[in-house]
């Protein structure tokens, strides 16, 4: 059907399809809340009226109760290790620089954990029950996210014990339940 | 409640698809200037040429070259074109039934919204440098026979 | 398919822009206020929970997945997802009841559309290779269709405003959660100017964000829960071509085959709810339902007054349940649609226990 | 509820990219490989259920509605499920409840994923406004949830490597995998780089194109058929929230659930003993010994001794062979993973997995999950009805 002849390699097998949607993106209510909070250099969590369980960052609701969750509760600076990861690829529009720490932390206050970076550590020691703090940007540059918190770092205090991660009070863990 | 948060963001990606050799096919020929379509089990030629006959199912393979000359069989009137749109000014989407298919494409028209009309003749005005893509037909516009200007 | 008992239902009010709203924060008071009428707490109080989404109406991957906090799925549920019309996630929870897996079930639908620009969004779910790189929206394909419809004198604009103006007024008398709702003649709307000729604004839904919820059950249980239901007789869905030039635009081909599946015939239809999105559609969908004027078409004003894309299918079924559990009517049907131009629809019959 | 069995399985090559077929190309492909399988034409099918991941993949949106030609919908009911990485199991489960249910006797049901049209793993870690979460892609969540188990049971630290080099071997017996490596050692895998600790990379799933199909009937038309049919003997599907105060990320309550309520429905008490092989959904190596143990194939803490007895091994003679197909180590087109999981139980029970069957293979079982290991999806076939 061509007049010219065409090699088979030619011919069309792929073709680039630019597919980009513009949104404006809301937070939740619950987000905009926390995000407010930590604007201000504080992480907040919110208590669910069943279960008692403390969420942060909150999503508005006990995923376990299905209940939606509005008493506000300032966590603490302090945080504990449930478990983590060494990550040796470079996160995508993150400058950091692998190999760096990825780990679930819950803070004191709080019954989950989030995930955060650490620092100022040494990786290989790195270990589950550990304890750390945040440790903030200057506050300049705080915005509305969880990177105002430029990563967490270990602090000397005793591991919590398996038992009790994820159930630390805001008073902290002295080495003592 | 405090202030809500709204930003704007884009959610895309330039995805790479293969063709396969029906869609593959209909794009090498438009390169070159030419349209194919696809001869249904009934008969029926699809254009663009249609992978799997919509009725049995089974796999077509035989093109058919249609002109790029056609019909216009209904049209709308984009009198406020979206930024997504391929004209900044007014134009229409038609339904475009060419000269030796059976079944109407989709593709935009650009005249003069006191032209349009249904059954309005129409030829594939083709982009400066056709590159495999459906919009290598940059558009259709009003025919223009021999002897007219 | 085993008749099936629709005991309650629940939709939040069709706003432009929920603004602060995730989707737990829309999907919650549904759920809630659903499962309360008939004394339920939370999906652990049905056997089977279902629901429909479509990620990029607010353009963040697995919403649904959000949803499921809506819940209070601990201990753990039985539970699926429909991309789809929430209409088909009642579609999968009636065969989940029908095989004898579950007795009852919750049904949710939810669509936040606001943040994306919706017509433009709904062009990438046409054929990637020669449609939707030319981001043909979904308002222009069924302004094509309408021309088919007009061009061929099978309907007129008057007909269309008709449909408008009724649509507005019914939403005015009988719907708390309509977005647009108010009295208005057909020559006020003739007079407007087109917007994507031969459409104007107003042959077309408006975007609105939203949940609606339902809970179905055994007619056994239903019973014995002592509540008022309705009674799903028939329900029945049929796809179409996606080439919408080799389709006969002007009938809605699939919806003929499932209403005859679905046994709208079988007696008097008195109620329709129709998930019509532009005007001229309620007209195609009422032929092909065989519908007259002895039937009350989209007494809730239908999606031309609120168009909560990915419940609205639902909530047409559970507006036809509402009139019927209310014995306002003893019969009806409810539509449901996806797709450019009516490709594939849903026909389901009510009646009263 | 009505009896209903496979009898048709379709599967096509899978690749890092099908490059010689379109998106709907590739669904009709193993569609009509079903078909085919089964003896079938199209106009014997009555619904179609269709399954894929997020849409996201290949940016089109409820692509259904596209493929509805290549699938021979017009006409005919079509379904789109989604549920997350779970979805060819939950996909599978459906269809049969389209003929469990009586309400139709023959349905064909379809999932893929095409993979190369997108990048899968940062299409789930857009970047959203606001978003409080660190994303590390897939491989980022589940790690911690592995040390976590690794801390627990006291496993080798090679256990994962042990099950990386075990699926490979089993996927070379198998001409569709993606991943081809009958020369695999353990030395390789644990030189391979470290992504996300204890991650490898060849301990971690390729990303793939493919599509997986079946055609699934009635006790009626399942007699018909040219092959065997293959019963379904229970079907399950569970669902958690991804985070809650006290979930046991490790084992989780959603997973045990669901294989409790097969199991019942099976009549199976003892899964090691009573079934013959099991297709697992197994996308990053060390899920083989923590699935093990949320299975029930052993105790908590103790699954990595199956694994590193072989126990799990077709090539070493275990007594319950996990993944001989290979499994989602060895080709993981999303969409489909699951479903190729129940199929690739169906083959086995029908005795024509070809050079990874396991002899006398007479009930298996067929696992997905998906999203934060919080989606299950799993069925029970076998060749006694």
């Amino acid at each position: 059907m061509s007049e010219e002849t065409t090699s088979s390699e030619d011919d069309i097998t792929a073709i680039e399809t630019p597919v980009y949607l513009t949104y404006n993106f809301t937070a939740g209510e619950a987000t905009t809340r926390f995000l407010h909070q930590v604007r201000k250099g504080k992480v907040m969590g919110q208590r669910c009226p069943g279960c008692g369980n403390v969420y942060a960052p909150a999503r508005g609701s006990c995923a376990a109760c299905g209940l939606p969750t509005s008493e506000e509760v300032e966590l603490g600076n302090k945080a504990t290790v449930q478990s983590f990861t060494i990550v040796w690829i470079p996160i995508p529009n993150n400058p950091i620089q692998p190999p760096y720490i990825v780990a679930n932390l819950v803070p004191d206050g709080a019954n989950i954990s989030f995930i955060h970076l650490m620092s100022e550590c040494d990786n290989d020691s790195v270990h589950i029950g550990q304890r750390v703090e945040a440790v903030w940007k200057p506050e300049e540059e705080w915005d509305y996210a969880m990177d105002n918190i430029r990563y967490f770092r270990p602090l000397d205090e005793p591991d919590v014990p398996i038992e009790m991660i994820g159930k630390v009070p805001l008073s902290g863990w002295e080495g003592k339940a | 409640m405090s202030d809500l948060l709204r930003q704007q963001f884009v959610l895309g990606y330039t995805y790479t698809r293969s063709t396969g050799p029906v869609v593959g096919r209909f794009l090498t020929e438009l390169r070159q200037r030419k349209i194919v379509g696809t001869r249904g089990d009934d008969g029926r030629v699809f254009v663009p040429p249609m992978e799997f006959d919509p009725v049995t199912a089974s796999a077509l393979d035989e093109f058919v070259e249609v002109s790029d000359r056609g019909e216009v069989v209904s049209w709308c009137w984009i009198s406020e074109p979206r930024d997504s749109h391929p004209f900044d000014e007014p134009f229409a989407w038609a339904l475009v039934l060419l000269d030796g298919a059976d079944v109407p494409m989709v593709h935009a028209v650009a005249a003069p919204e006191a032209e349009m009309h249904t059954g309005m003749r129409v030829q594939a005005r083709w982009s400066e440098e056709p590159r495999g893509y459906i919009t290598d037909i940059a558009c259709f516009e009003p025919e223009v026979t021999q002897g007219e200007g | 398919m085993k008749d099936i008992a629709i005991v309650s239902f629940a939709q939040s009010d069709c706003r432009r822009d929920a603004g602060a709203c995730n989707e737990v924060e829309l999907i919650m008071p549904v759920i809630e206020q659903a499962m309360q009428a008939v004394g339920l707490n939370n999906s652990q109080d049905v056997d089977f929970t279902c629901s429909g989404s479509c990620d990029y109406q607010q353009g963040a991957a697995f919403a649904f997945v959000m949803g499921v906090d809506a819940l209070g799925a601990v201990p753990p549920i039985k539970e699926s997802h429909v991309e789809m019309d929430a209409a088909w996630a009642l579609y999968e929870s009636m065969l989940k009841i029908s095989m004898g897996q579950a007795e009852s079930a919750l049904i949710y639908g939810f669509g936040k559309s606001s943040p994306g620009e919706l017509p433009t969004v709904l062009s990438q779910q046409l054929d990637p290779y020669y449609l939707a790189p030319l981001w043909v929206d979904s308002v222009s394909l069924a302004a094509l269709q309408a021309r088919v419809l007009l061009d061929r004198g099978l309907l007129s604009e008057q007909d269309m405003a008709a449909v408008v103006a009724r649509s507005r007024a019914n939403a005015k008398a009988n719907n708390p959660h309509a977005q647009l709702a108010g009295d208005v003649s057909v020559e006020e709307l003739l007079a407007e100017s087109p917007w994507v000729a031969p459409l104007r604004k107003h042959d077309c839904c408006p975007i609105s964000d939203g949940a609606s919820a339902m809970v179905i059950c055994t007619i056994e249980k239903a019973r014995a829960w002592g509540k008022p239901y309705a009674v799903i007789r028939g329900i029945d869905h049929r796809m179409e071509s996606h080439n919408i030039g080799a389709r006969d635009l002007t009938r809605s081909v699939s919806t003929e085959l499932a209403a005859a599946q679905a046994g709208v015939d079988r007696g008097p239809v008195e109620v329709a709810e129709l998930y019509a999105p532009f005007s001229h559609q309620e007209i195609i969908l009422s032929q092909a339902l065989g519908l007259d004027d002895s039937t009350e078409i989209n007494p809730s004003g239908g999606v031309l007054a609120g168009n909560l894309m990915m419940a609205s299918g639902l909530s047409r079924i559970g507006e036809v349940a509402t009139r019927i559990m209310s014995g306002d009517v003893r019969r009806g049907v409810a539509h449901a649609t996806s797709g450019p131009c009516l490709q594939h629809n849903l026909v389901a019959v009510l009646e009263a226990a | 509820m009505q009896y209903a069995a496979v009898t048709g399985i379709g599967q096509t090559q899978y690749k890092a990219r099908r490059g010689d077929v379109s998106i709907a190309g590739l669904v009709h492909e193993a569609a009509q490989n079903a078909l085919d399988d089964a003896g079938l034409g199209w106009d014997a099918i009555e619904a179609v259920i269709i399954g894929k991941a997020p849409d996201m993949f290949e940016g089109v949106i409820m692509p259904e509605v596209y493929l509805a030609d290549a699938l021979g919908c017009s006409g005919k009911p079509m379904l789109r499920v989604h549920t997350a990485g779970s979805v060819g199991g939950s996909t599978a489960l459906v269809a049969a409840s389209h003929v469990q249910s009586g309400t139709f006797r023959r349905v064909l049901t379809v999932t893929f994923e095409k993979q190369s049209e997108s990048n899968a793993m940062w299409a789930l870690s857009n970047p959203q406004p606001f978003s409080p979460h660190l994303n590390a892609g897939a491989g980022g969540y589940f790690a911690p949830i592995m040390r976590e188990y690794m801390r627990r049971s006291g496993a080798p630290w090679d256990t994962g490597i042990k099950v990386a080099v075990k699926d490979r071997l089993h996927g070379s017996r198998n001409p569709l995998n993606h991943l081809q490596m009958p020369e695999i050692t353990m030395q390789e895998v644990e030189e391979s780089p470290m992504l996300w600790d204890p991650i490898r990379f060849l301990e971690s799933c390729p990303s793939s194109d493919g599509a997986c199909a079946m055609v699934i009937a009635d006790e009626g038309l399942a007699k018909e058929g040219p092959k065997a049919p293959v019963w379904i003997r229970g079907g399950a599907m569970r669902s958690e929230p991804t985070m809650y105060a006290g979930r046991d990320e490790v084992n989780p309550q959603a997973g045990r659930d669901c294989a409790a309520d097969v199991y019942a429905q099976a009549g199976i008490d003892d899964p090691r003993k009573q079934l013959d092989c099991a297709e697992v959904y197994v996308p990053f190596s060390w899920y083989e010994p923590m699935w093990l143990e949320n299975l029930g194939f052993a105790e908590e803490g103790e699954g990595w001794k199956l694994t590193m007895d072989g126990a799990t091994s077709l090539d070493e003679g275990g007594d319950i062979p996990w993944n001989c197909s290979g499994g989602v180590l060895c080709s993981n087109p999303i969409g489909a993973s699951g479903m190729i999981r129940f199929a690739e139980a169906a083959r086995q029970v029908r005795g024509d997995a070809g050079a990874h069957q396991v002899v006398g293979a007479r009930t298996a079982l067929g696992h997905a999950y998906g999203g934060g290991a919080q989606f299950y999806a799993m069925w029970v076939v076998s060749v006694d009805k």
